[in-house]
């Protein structure tokens, strides 16, 4: 019983000094000399104990791969005011646009991004690489040897993933009583720029 | 007649086109070209200012829109129309845009629900890792670990500018509050105790804010001249370590202080 | 009972994303909307649960006023073992850090970085130049005569940049540009839409 309690107080301790980086459970395994079996349970335990606990500030998630310690949600109102200006982080909209077409499309190259959008996108491309979100994957073959762009683990980490098949579905058929649906597309943005 | 576009509200003459359809309540596969062409020459001459360079992808696609409407009113040749016999839709004008605008509205769509997703995430907070660095040798550190590159280091500064943002309202809001020097002493004493009598002189100064690290400093140089606590330094440029030299002091200490 | 348990959780919470600079009872006063007096009692209870814990990893510490999150002198062996084997990037996030710092304001003193980062830097710059990409490259006038930072060859190098002009522009700046665009979107959206 000692021992198991004891792994959790080291589990809890290596995803700390770990912050936003965080541990597979491999890493995990190595470090305490557990197995992954082990690992995997008492996890799962840890973490319902953290859901439960309402007195607990802090749970585990999985985000980009590997397990990591985040605050609560319900606690976003108290650190927000820790938050100069919380609304100016969120990414433009051709940003989100560019990332969207990046991240499902990947590997592709800027010409590829601009026929999509029917725009120039050298911009949002360029704000996403400094923002660490998409990077370099490659060279297109063929003359030129376009840049190839692909998503980041910072992506991954941005958005909330554990990985990058946690993305919803891209829409494949609109068919047409989709396009009432674009009504309600319309209506949550106003919702979401107005609200 | 000039070609100033104002076109801040669209990300593009698809986006334009597609809130046009909207708005018409228009067939996506079925688009009324006379109707649409017409409603974009609108938006266009009525939009005002901007760079010419993305003025040019809307008169792009004024061109484009006029010719498919051209086409569309010249009869179809009977040869044509044999030889495609396989494929029902080849000779649509509207198909490459149709497929466009489908196209676009999947990404316009997926992002969204990215910008739902970045509402979400942006509900909790991590951390960023301890630094750990004292706990390595120096053999260790000398090695490169990782294949780095520019954007790496620009990342982890813009991890930095996230975390100094996160701390930065209380260095202007609350921090400016008055600590004295005789609070810090007690502060130093009991913090000395928590940690066996024996501290590293560094350790003492967990804080970043200047008015505290001033006022820690003179406390310590007013508990040494009271002889309440030592400095030790084994070797040149070591850290330094304070001691507590008197244990129960507490009550001498109160008045002592005030002075 | 239940707003107790919540102030528990708001307090870890905030703790948590602090940090190395940990927070006073002032300041977790005023971000919790409680009185001092109700932070310290809190604290104290928390401090006790923490240290009763066994399954628990961390700790709080109280240092000159301020407290922080810590793990536990307990695990220190397991942590050990995570920096012998440095699986993720988590060592080098603050010698990066600092890289980015000295390569952009170079010539920089070790306080001026600090000052920037707010937080003691010292070895990180050791660490870089160790690595060779960091190298004193002069005296600052004034009293003290701080060492003066700057990049070597050897960082050009290791980033494949011609000359330190090539570096691409700081993010900062971007931020700035990206913010004034999203926000003539959002009114030119709301116009569009409600008009």
């Amino acid at each position: 019983m000692n021992s198991k309690m004891k792994l959790m107080s080291n589990i809890e301790s290596l995803l700390f000094v770990s912050g936003e980086d965080g541990l597979t459970k491999k890493q995990l395994a190595f470090l305490t000399n557990e197995t992954e079996e082990q690992i995997s349970v008492t996890l799962e335990a840890m973490m319902e104990a953290y859901e439960k606990s309402e007195d607990r500030g802090i749970e585990i998630k999985q985000l980009a791969g590997t397990f990591q310690l985040v605050t609560k949600q319900g606690n976003a109102n108290s650190i927000q005011k820790l938050v100069e200006n919380p609304t100016t982080q969120s990414l433009s909209q051709a940003s989100l646009e560019v990332l969207a077409i990046i991240a499902y499309k990947q590997p592709i190259t800027r010409v590829e991004i601009e026929e999509i959008r029917g725009v120039k996108s050298e911009r949002p491309i360029h704000t996403l690489s400094l923002k660490g979100l998409v990077k370099e994957v490659g060279r297109a073959d063929g003359t030129g040897r376009a840049i190839l762009y692909g998503t980041t683990t910072e992506f991954l980490q941005y958005f909330g993933l554990q990985d990058i098949r946690a993305l919803p579905p891209l829409p494949e058929d609109i068919s047409v009583d989709e396009m009432e649906d674009s009504d309600l597309f319309l209506t949550k943005f106003q919702e979401t720029f107005e609200g | 007649m000039s070609y100033e576009v104002k076109t801040e509200a669209f990300e593009g003459p698809l986006d334009l086109l597609l809130h046009l359809i909207n708005r018409l309540e228009i067939d996506i596969y079925d688009i009324k070209m006379a109707e649409i062409t017409a409603q974009y020459m609108e938006h266009v001459h009525a939009m005002s200012v901007l760079e010419l360079n993305e003025a040019s992808e809307y008169l792009v696609m004024a061109a484009t829109l006029l010719s498919i409407k051209s086409k569309m009113l010249l009869p179809i040749h009977q040869d044509d129309e044999m030889e495609d016999d396989f494929d029902i839709n080849v000779n649509d004008p509207r198909d490459e845009l149709v497929l466009k605008l489908i196209e676009y509205k999947k990404y316009k769509e997926a992002a969204v629900s990215l910008q739902e997703m970045e509402e979400t995430r942006n509900l909790f907070y991590t951390r960023p890792p301890t630094d750990l660095s004292e706990l390595q040798n120096s053999k260790q550190l000398a090695l490169f670990e990782h294949d780095v590159n520019v954007y790496d280091m620009l990342g982890a500064f813009q991890k930095m500018l996230r975390r100094k943002q996160l701390n930065a309202p209380l260095h202007t809001r609350v921090s400016k509050q008055e600590i004295s020097i005789k609070d810090q002493m007690k502060s130093v004493i009991s913090t000395l105790k928590q940690n066996k009598g024996r501290l590293s002189f560094y350790e003492l100064f967990p804080t970043r804010d200047k008015t505290t690290i001033v006022t820690t400093f003179l406390s310590i140089l007013e508990l040494m001249k009271r002889q309440i606590v030592q400095v030790e330094q084994n070797n040149n440029f070591d850290d330094l370590f304070v001691l507590l030299r008197k244990e129960d002091l507490e009550s001498e200490f109160e008045d002592e202080i005030d002075e």
